[in-house]
Order: structure tokens, then C-alpha cells, then sequence
């Protein structure tokens, strides 16, 4: 299968991610954008930029019919998801295949079994990967809460309920006793239904204290598969990834090679091709169980590349082309080093991580031995409201654990995103904190600290801080600064001027 | 020159003399040596040093952006971002006070997005921090509370209503 | 030896790079400036920043005595002196010591010893470490013509002149036959007098298609040596590196044995300690000889760092504190994958790589997977006439050298500097010469290029590009662009005036 | 519009007409649909496509610098940095002359430093591309070189004498 010209089906930070990779390659690249979308960092760097509509998603980021069109008059012979959006949508897989075009990613087939958190549950189990008890066909609105209780007494409490077309923390409902459970099933149903239009559920045993551990792997068109050492995403803020590293502290060596050898299996189950994930809970007892596959490149797929040297999406292209797979099974699951990630959002950690969009007026991103920065963002750019809104991936490795996070926590600190919230001070905090130093932490864990600081400011300092502030603003008259560093785009007024007063008031 | 320089509640006076090619800062009555430098219309390079404590040294990279309101900086120092309200002398505490929220507070939408629910009535009593209204926008629920406690004068909107930026949802007063 | 607070003898990317791994290990660092220097990047990141005097380096940063009186005043406890300036000077080595400063490098005694010429030589040879068959004591002005001329006869021409205090190839001279010694030899003499303050040369076989390979190494205060796998610096213009690699496509596992082996034995020989460098010719037929130590930290260190995963720059400082060395020495000749540099200037590549000072008006530095970036610039800030136009270090790193080729490649057309005049074009077109990928290339392989270009310009591309640059103009004045992107400082006006001019006629 | 666009020796008639929210634009008679977006001050995202060839979908990242003269620009495109002379039609060949350096050559200096070598003498004829003074900046050695071939008629400076940047330092006609 020729890829030659690569139509990108996505935005930001991962969209660049994917033209880098394909001028790795000498493989030209086609953009796509949505109105607000125009002037981004991806469509200036793609060789093509093709418009696909108004900028809520469904107009644009997920209109298969424009991007299969957009992809044939722009001559791609190939397409690349990304992640989130059309990713895991196995219409779009085959809609691409109908169109002759290569997809990027596993086959419709494999998206779409895997899709189904049921389905996937079963492969595990024929694949005899142990998986958190609970039930094993999905619960639609037809079956009664008398049914359900008596699944739930089979299972004991405390349990959860889970949408089955779920992700991201929605439709998912934690139940301690049999009186909350028809109250909970009501609430996890119209969630799941208005959310991803499939109001069914399942139950699932609640595991006390768990870690988020999930194993990257690829799998060629010739049979091969390889899983790569683990990443530790317990670090989440409302069931959200916020930070991940690679390897985890709470993996031994034999636990890994069991984790690592359990995902090839359950690919090699259902046949899977190019890049996919296996997230798995790890219990305090170090016993382990399937929780998902994610049938895309993700998000955190750097921390990865950085203790495997190898490049992901380089693989994605290189088996979609039909290349056998030729590294080393045993070397990739071997850590070089330290990798972690510092998922960077426009968001006011100050203000309950409220959206912050607007212009980012000055951007000074670090940079440096052990440091790498996936970003779509650039100095005079506009953060949409329409998109998620991560605006960076910082990524830190080091020799060890104590390098990467030093070299992270330098980092962090040379970054200046200027003209908007972002978590930066975040981050600053969490990587000060003893416990998460010390990897005493499970996926409870920032949701936790959250709730002990009751609020408390994270962008903060000493108050000699203001008197510098001062300082800096009466010198800035006295010198005569520009008075506004706004460019010819709309002015960020609105936003601005809000976080402004809710400063002051929150200041009160 | 003599400013008043509101950060959070409290506006300081701040005298800026020449001294040679630097300058002597005074913040309420603490006097310190600066050395500064431009590196663009927003970047300072500062080099302060408290007056008789050291020279000129402790390096302070400072940007200053401008709000939209005169006046209303944004000062990023130490990797912080604080807002700033600065006037020459005299002319401060009217500002200041604006923007301290007095008065009734205008819950406000911070960005475009869609009224998923409603949380309080016109007639309730709050408290500070407490949900008043939920926005939708980025893919995100977003509470929007109480700044401080009160009661509820009025509530603009309705659940599934879409909001503009700015658009006023509540009035606590 | 305590090392809290690093003064930090230097400036530009160097001085970024020590305050980055300062904050590493969480060492307070001190910067120093001279006047032009006021607003660089290390002055900025730094903790602390004194000025130590005028533009001109002999009054500022060569100032042993104002440096020594600023790193007491500061409370500095160590000195970094970078590379450069005073990093091979045995005087300000001993001049920290008497001080009671920590000097985080090796030994004076070390610094005086290899820095002669002849003397390095010895130490090699006692060693056992081959060297350019040559004169082994300086020749200065009291050695006559005739007794130069018999000595060149044992050594056989053709043959090199080099200054006994030399380096970048000033005082350095070929000899094809005895006719041209004597011209050869007062005019290599008056060089090096006027560029080293003495003019003593000594006579060296010349190797006719030689390459520069390098070893760096580091030695602890405990006897403990580790070499690293090599560096291959043959890309030179002028005897001055431009593109470095590691490891070399000309050095076999074999080779690598013994040429490392033979950099720790000179090493040892002389008690070295710290960060140092030992450069070699290697001929056609696969014999090495020694050339000259460094002993100082190496402008091209990351390559190295890239391949082994060590922080050279760490481990000066940590051994410096006086620990040992906890390196495999096994470990650190093997080399991950591959890493390239190239060393960006502010010069004119299609002007007789004429420097081109200015204010640097737009800067956007490439990411992503496998780049990295050491540099002392910023926007806004003036490349200043008095010191090495160097303005940053791209380095990439590839899982083999094609992949950190595809890299670089990438991240120099990523790579945007506005205001002045870079060697990017110039990198652009070496990363294309098919013998250049193909590693056939010795240490006079650019200067022969360039010449065989005759002064083609390298910032060149299809005629189209100027219809793109018309239609960007035209639409410039259309939708109102700025008219002057001069920020407060003093514009750049005659520079630019000059190389537009310069252009225009260049084009005739 | 029309604006007559001087790169290198050749002037380009260039036409701009508004097309909806996008333009057309001739280029000596060349058409093409672009769209352009700013993306602050000086950078500007084009999309362009030939007419009748494809949809202007092209993406071409361009950065407008503008120089001390007025009209002259410095535009980067496809990594290219092109000196332009732009002006509105009718007054571009008497810039776009002067841009090509007519008349006699002065050489001046790049930038401040001290003059090392001295390479001719008045009356000396030079060819094109040969070396006339050295100049000595940045601890380098700069041969600055004859752009074009003719006769020395003054030489203004002597070895050893330190010269500011643009300062005259040899004529050739």
C-alpha cells in the first residue's frame, strides 16, 4: 500500500506531530482546517491546506464525506487520524478503505470490536488476560434494575458502573451499596446516551486504590507484534491523564514482562495491526487486569519514544506501507532512562481549571538537554473554544527518574505562555510534591490533593513576588512599553477581562 | 515619577527615580537599586538589589502586557502571572476599587458555550465559592461559582440555553 | 569541594547551557555581562548577573581579576568557565584555586601541560598513543632557516607549519617542498605572534586526506577515566567545525577500542580530571595519530550526550564536588543510535560567510521528536560584533544516522531567524550532498566544495519561490502588515542597508 | 491594486483584486487564487493555487520584514530570505535602479572593525568578486570583495585603522 501523500484528519498538536513524521519520511502532507483553525501552526506547516467546514467538530473535524473528498481531489493516496475526533470511528476506517485510500491505523474490524468495551473484555478473556469481574453483556435501558442489582450481588460492592461506548470518564458512576445502585444506573444511562448516543452500560468491581498502567505496542501485517515497556498514567484529574512517565515505579521487571507479554496476546487475539494501546489496572497487590485498548496512537505516545528511541508514528506509516516490523522485542521493553509528559492545557488552574481561550500573546518555550515540546501553539495565535484545549505536550528525559524530573521541573519553569491561562502552575506544584516524587500515588490521587488544598492558589510565590511585580509595572510606564502587544486578529476582551475581575474578586 | 500599583487588595506606592543609568525604586518606603532593560515592547530584563543589602544583582525577568482597560496590566514575574492596576498618584483608588468587584457581582460566561444547568434561584442565599451555574465549552463542563456569599438577585439564563462570552448568567448581590 | 553557587565565566548558548544544568542539580547560578550583553539570555535565566566591564573581551570576560572579585562578592563557591574566553587558562584556573573557588575543569597544572603543543605531544607519546611524526620542541625565532629546513627533511614533505600556542588554524601553514619553507615559515610566525602573543612553531608530516575524530573523555579525583565513543568532526570550513556526528561512519568497533583506550592511557598519563577532549587525524589507511587535548568542555558535547545518555555538564560539576565516576565505561563506547550538530552562525553564507550582527526580529526554533536546540538567542535581542557570531547549537538524534538526518533536515527548514543573515541555507545544502550522506569526506571536504560552487548562492530554490515572495509582498501592503518590526532598541540599519545593497548587486 | 515588485533584477507587474473573502492575484499576467491569513504583524499564512490548475490549497508560511527604505522588504518564503522593492505602479524604476547598485560601487563596511589588509590601490582595474580590503570583526578575517568589474578611483581607508559600520571604505566605477 503506497504512502505517498498523507491527508491529516485532525488539529494541533498531534497533527504537526504527524507532518514531522512524514517529512522524516520525504512523504508530502495535506492539512485540514475548520474556520477558526485557518492560520494554525498545521496548516502552515503541511505542503496543502484544504478548508472542511464551520468549527464546532461535527461541521468540520468529523465530516467523513468532506475529508474522504478533501483527501481524493487533493491526490492523498493515504490518511492519518491522529487522535480523538475520527480516530477510533470505524465508518471513517472504511470509508477510507472504500476510497482507496491507506488508513493509518488498525482495520475497521479491529476499531470496532475493540470499540466495544464488552467485546474487547471477552477478547482479553480468550486471550487469558485476566480482567476486572463484572458483567459481560451490556445492560441497555431494557434490562430491569431488578436484573441488574442481582449482577451486582455476583460482583460485591463497591462497583462501578461504566458507559459500554465509553471514554474520558463519562457515563461512569461508582456505586457502594445496592440502595445508590438504581439512582446511579438512571444517571450513568442518560449520561452515556447524550454523550455518545448509546445509553448502555455494564458493571464492573471497584478496585480500592489503583494504578492506570498501559502497555504501547504495534503490530505489522505479517503476524508480528511488539509491546513496548510500560507508561504510568495514574496521574489524572477528573479520570483525565494530566502527567504520564515511562517506566512506572510500581512495574518490576517479571511484572513487566508478564503486562507486556498479556497485551501482545490480546493483539495477537484479534488480529491487530499498526499502533494500539492496552490499559490495565494495577491493584496494590501488584495483580492486574484488562481495562481497554485503545485502537490509536495516543496522546502520551512520546514518553514511549523516549526510553524506546524508537518513533511511533515513523512504525504507523512503515507497517501501513506493509514493512515487517524489525525491532527488537526484547530491547523494547528494556528502559533507556526516564521519559515523563506534562500534559500543558489553557486552562486557569486558579479558576477550577476553567477553559481559558484567547491569543496567546508571548510563547518562550524551553529548551535544552532531555527536553522535548509537542505543541500546536505559536506567539499571535488564537486558542479555539470548539477543541480540547491542550496546547502543549512537555516532555523530559533523563538518565533516571530524579534527572527527568529535574530537567522537567526546569522545564516547566522556562516555559511562559503569555495572553492566557494555562496549567503550567500546575504542574510546577505537582512536581514539588513528596508523594508523587516519591511514586507514592494511585489514579485517586491529584482528585485528592485537589480536594485537601480546598482551592488553595498554585500560581504563587513569595510576596516579595509583588513588590517585584510592582517594580516591573511602574518601570514598564517609566520605559515606555508597548501598550498593548495585540495583533491585527480579534482582541482577547471578553476572556481578559473576565479572568481580570474574577482575579480581583477572587483576591477578596 | 510616583504610582499607585494595585496587586490583589493592595495598592502600593511605588517612586521611580533616575539614578545614573539605573533607577531607585521606592515600594512603600522600601528602597531598592534596579538596573533595567528592554528587550522587546513587553520584556524587561530587571536586576534589583535592596538598598544596602547588595548591589543591583538578583536577575528578575519581567513581562508586562497591557488589558484592555488603562492601567490594567498582566506582570509575569518569577514564572507567576499577577494582575496589575497601576496609576500615577492620585488617581487610584476609584480603579482600584472597580476592580475589586465591589457591588453587586455579574456572574459573567467566561467563553462562548451552552447553559447545561442552573443551580440556584433568584431568592437564594450563597456562599462564597458555591456553583451557581454550569457551562459547557471545550469539551468541558465548567462551574461557575460565587466570588463571594450573598443572595441571588437574578438568573439571566435557562439550561440549554448557548451563552456569548461576556453574557451576564447571574446576579449575586 | 562544595559547588553551590556557579559564577559562570562565559556567555551566549554556553552560559545557557551550564544555568540549565545548575537549575538540574539545583546550584544557584551567578552570570556575568558586558555592556552589549546587558539583556542576553544567560543574564535573564541566570539567579544573579554582574557586570564585569566593556564590549571588547580583553576588558570584560578576560578580566581574571574582575571575575575572580565578582564570584566573591556574589557568595560564588565555583566557577564554570565554559569553553572559550578563559576555559584553557591556566591562570584563572589558578587563580579560582588560590581564591578559594572551585574551578569546574581539570587542574591548572593540566590546562598549561596540554596546552603546549610539543608538550602534549610527549605526554602522548609517553603514552604509547601514536602522533604526527614531527619536531618535538618549539622552533622559535632563534632557530634558523637552515636548521628548520633540516629537520623538515627527516619528516618529509609535504608538511605542515602549526604555532606551538596555536588553535583554529591561525599560524598554520603547508609545505609542499623546501623551496616554500622558508616564506611558509616567517609568515606562520608573524601569525601566531600577533594571534597568541608567541610566535614558536614546530613542523608536522602532513596527512594528506586525513579525518578529525575526537574522543571525549572524563576523569575523576579518584584515579577513575571513562572514554566516550567518538565524535567525527571532519566537516570543517576554514579549521573551523561546522557539522559534527557520533559516531563516525569511518570508525569500526575495533578502531573504537583502541582509539579510546588510547585518549584514557594519555589521560591517565597526565592525571587529567574533569571534561576533555583528545583529537586525532585518522588517515585513509585506518592509522590514528594524536593532535591536540582539549581540556576544556567541547562545543560540540551534545552529540555525545545524544548517543550515551550522559550529562556531560552534570558529571563536570559532580565531579568537581570531588565524586566518582559511577559510568560503565563499557557502556558509554556503545553508542545509541546517532547524533549530528550543526553549528548555526551569524554570517552570510552567500556573502563569503561575511558576519551579519543585527537584532534578531523574528525567531521561530524548530521541535519535535528528536531535536534539540542550545541557544543563547532570543527576539528582540542584538548579535553583537564582538565575540563569536555563533548563535545556536541544532542538534538531532535518529535511531540510526539516517533517521537523525531526515531529522535535521526537518528541523532546518523548521528553523526561521529574521533580522540577520544565518548558515542555515548553507547546512540546508550540505544535508543534501549525496557525499556528504554517503560519509565520503575528509577534513578538507567543504572548503573544496565551496570552492568547486565558485559562490553559488546557497539560499536559492525554484525561480517559483520569487513569484511567492511577490504575491506575499503585494498582500503585505494589502492587509496592512506592520510597517517596521524595530523594537526600542537601536535599529540595524546599516548591516541591512548594506546587505540589501550587497544583493542587489550580487544578483547582477 | 497594482504594485510593481523589484526582486533581483526583474519588476513584476502584480494585480490584486478582492474575491470574496479570498484574492486574485496576476503576477505578470499569471493568475492565481490565494487566500491569506495574518498570524501576527509580519507573518502571514497563504494558501495558493494557479488558476485553473488547482484550489488554492498550496500552503505557503511567508514572514514580511520590513527594511529602512521605504517599499524595501525582506520576505521569507519556502525558507528563502528575497530582498523586495515594492511600490505602487509608476514609481518603481528609479527605486528599483538605485536597489541595483548603478553608478559607481562604493564598498563600504558590513560592520564596525579594524582594517587588516588593504588589497589595491586607485587605478587598479578589479574583476568582479575580487578581494579589495580586509576587515577584521568577530574574530574573523572578512575579505570584502568588488560586486562588479571596473577601476579603483579611491581608496579611504589604510591597514590598521579601526572603520564603523557603513563607513566608506574604497570606490570602484
Amino acid at each position: 500500500m503506497p504512502v505517498t501523500k498523507v491527508l491529516i484528519a485532525n488539529r494541533g498538536e498531534i497533527a504537526v506531530r504527524v507532518i514531522r513524521a512524514c517529512r522524516d519520511l520525504g512523504i508530502a502532507t495535506v492539512a485540514v482546517y475548520s474556520e477558526c483553525d485557518r492560520a494554525a501552526l498545521h496548516v502552515r506547516m503541511a505542503d496543502e491546506a484544504w478548508p472542511v467546514g464551520p468549527n464546532p467538530p461535527r461541521e468540520s473535524y468529523l465530516r467523513i464525506d468532506t475529508l474522504i473528498d478533501v483527501a481524493q481531489k487533493s491526490g492523498a493516496d493515504a490518511v492519518h487520524p491522529g487522535y480523538g475526533f475520527l480516530a477510533e470511528n470505524e465508518d471513517f476506517a472504511r470509508a477510507c478503505r472504500d476510497a482507496g485510500l491507506t488508513f493509518i491505523g488498525p482495520s475497521a474490524e479491529a476499531i470496532e470490536l475493540m470499540g466495544s468495551k464488552t467485546a474487547a473484555r471477552q477478547a482479553a478473556i480468550a486471550a487469558g488476560v485476566p480482567v476486572v469481574p463484572g458483567t459481560e453483556t451490556p445492560l441497555d435501558a431494557s434490562v430491569t434494575d431488578a436484573e441488574v442489582l442481582r449482577m451486582a450481588e455476583g460482583i460485591g460492592y463497591p462497583l462501578m458502573l461504566k458507559a459500554v461506548a465509553g471514554g474520558g470518564g463519562k457515563g461512569m458512576r461508582m456505586v457502594s451499596s445496592p440502595a445508590d445502585l438504581p439512582g446511579a444506573l438512571r444517571a450513568a444511562r442518560s449520561e452515556a446516551g447524550s454523550a455518545f448516543g448509546d445509553s448502555a452500560v455494564y458493571l464492573e468491581r471497584r478496585i480500592m486504590h489503583p494504578r492506570h498502567i498501559e502497555v504501547q505496542l504495534l503490530g505489522d501485517h505479517h503476524g508480528t507484534v511488539v509491546a513496548f515497556v510500560e507508561r504510568e498514567c495514574s496521574i489524572q484529574r477528573r479520570h483525565q491523564k494530566v502527567i504520564e512517565e515511562s517506566p512506572s515505579l510500581a512495574v518490576p521487571v517479571d511484572l513487566r514482562r508478564r503486562i507486556t507479554s498479556a497485551a501482545a496476546s490480546v493483539a495477537r487475539q484479534v488480529g491487530y495491526t499498526n499502533a494500539g494501546t492496552i490499559e490495565y489496572l494495577l491493584d496494590e497487590d501488584g495483580s492486574f487486569y484488562f481495562l481497554e485498548m485503545n485502537t490509536r496512537l495516543q496522546v502520551e505516545h512520546p514518553v514511549t519514544e523516549m526510553v524506546s528511541g524508537v518513533d511511533l508514528v515513523h512504525w504507523q506509516i512503515r507497517i501501513a506501507r506493509g514493512e515487517r516490523l524489525t525491532l527488537d522485542p526484547e530491547a523494547v521493553i528494556v528502559p533507556r532512562g526516564h521519559a515523563i509528559e506534562c500534559r500543558i492545557y489553557a486552562e486557569d488552574p486558579d479558576n477550577n481549571f476553567l477553559p481559558s481561550p484567547g491569543r496567546i500573546l508571548k510563547l518562550r518555550v524551553p529548551h535544552g538537554p532531555g527536553v522535548r515540546d509537542d505543541s500546536g501553539a505559536t506567539e499571535g495565535l488564537e486558542v479555539p473554544i470548539f477543541y480540547d484545549p491542550m496546547i502543549s505536550k512537555l516532555i523530559a528525559w533523563g538518565d533516571d527518574r530524579t534527572q527527568a524530573l529535574a530537567r522537567m521541573r526546569r522545564a516547566l519553569r522556562e516555559y511562559e505562555v503569555h495572553g492566557i491561562k494555562t496549567t503550567l502552575p500546575f504542574f510546577r506544584w505537582a512536581l514539588d510534591d513528596p508523594d508523587f516524587l516519591a511514586g507514592r500515588f494511585d489514579t485517586t490521587f491529584i482528585d485528592q490533593k485537589l480536594a485537601s488544598r480546598a482551592g488553595a492558589p498554585f500560581d504563587t510565590g513569595p510576596a516579595n513576588d509583588e513588590t517585584l511585580a510592582a517594580i516591573a509595572a511602574a518601570l514598564h510606564q517609566v520605559l515606555g512599553g508597548q501598550t498593548a502587544e495585540r495583533g491585527p486578529t480579534a482582541p482577547v476582551a471578553p476572556p481578559s477581562r473576565w479572568r481580570q475581575q474574577a482575579r480581583a474578586e477572587a483576591s477578596r | 515619577m510616583q504610582y499607585d500599583v494595585l496587586i490583589g487588595e493592595h495598592t502600593r506606592k511605588v517612586v521611580v527615580q533616575r539614578a545614573g543609568a539605573a533607577w531607585t525604586v521606592a515600594v512603600d518606603g522600601t528602597v531598592f537599586d534596579v538596573d533595567a532593560a528592554r528587550v522587546d515592547g513587553a520584556t524587561l530584563s530587571l536586576l534589583v538589589g535592596q538598598r544596602g543589602v547588595a548591589g543591583p544583582s538578583r536577575s528578575v525577568p519581567a513581562v508586562v502586557v497591557s488589558g484592555k482597560m488603562p492601567g490594567a496590566l498582566a506582570v509575569h514575574v518569577n514564572g507567576r502571572q499577577l494582575p496589575v492596576t497601576i496609576s500615577e498618584s492620585g488617581r487610584a483608588r476609584r480603579r482600584g476599587a472597580a476592580a475589586a468587584g465591589a457591588g453587586p457581582q455579574r456572574l459573567t460566561a467566561p467563553m462562548p458555550g451552552k447553559v447545561v444547568r442552573v443551580l440556584v434561584a433568584p431568592g437564594d442565599d450563597v456562599e462564597a465559592g458555591q456553583g451557581l451555574v454550569v457551562v459547557e465549552a471545550m469539551k468541558m463542563e465548567n462551574e461557575l461559582r460565587a466570588a463571594k456569599a450573598g443572595r441571588v438577585v437574578s438568573v439571566s439564563v435557562i439550561e440549554g440555553q448557548s451563552v456569548d462570552a461576556g453574557a451576564v448568567l447571574a446576579v449575586v448581590e
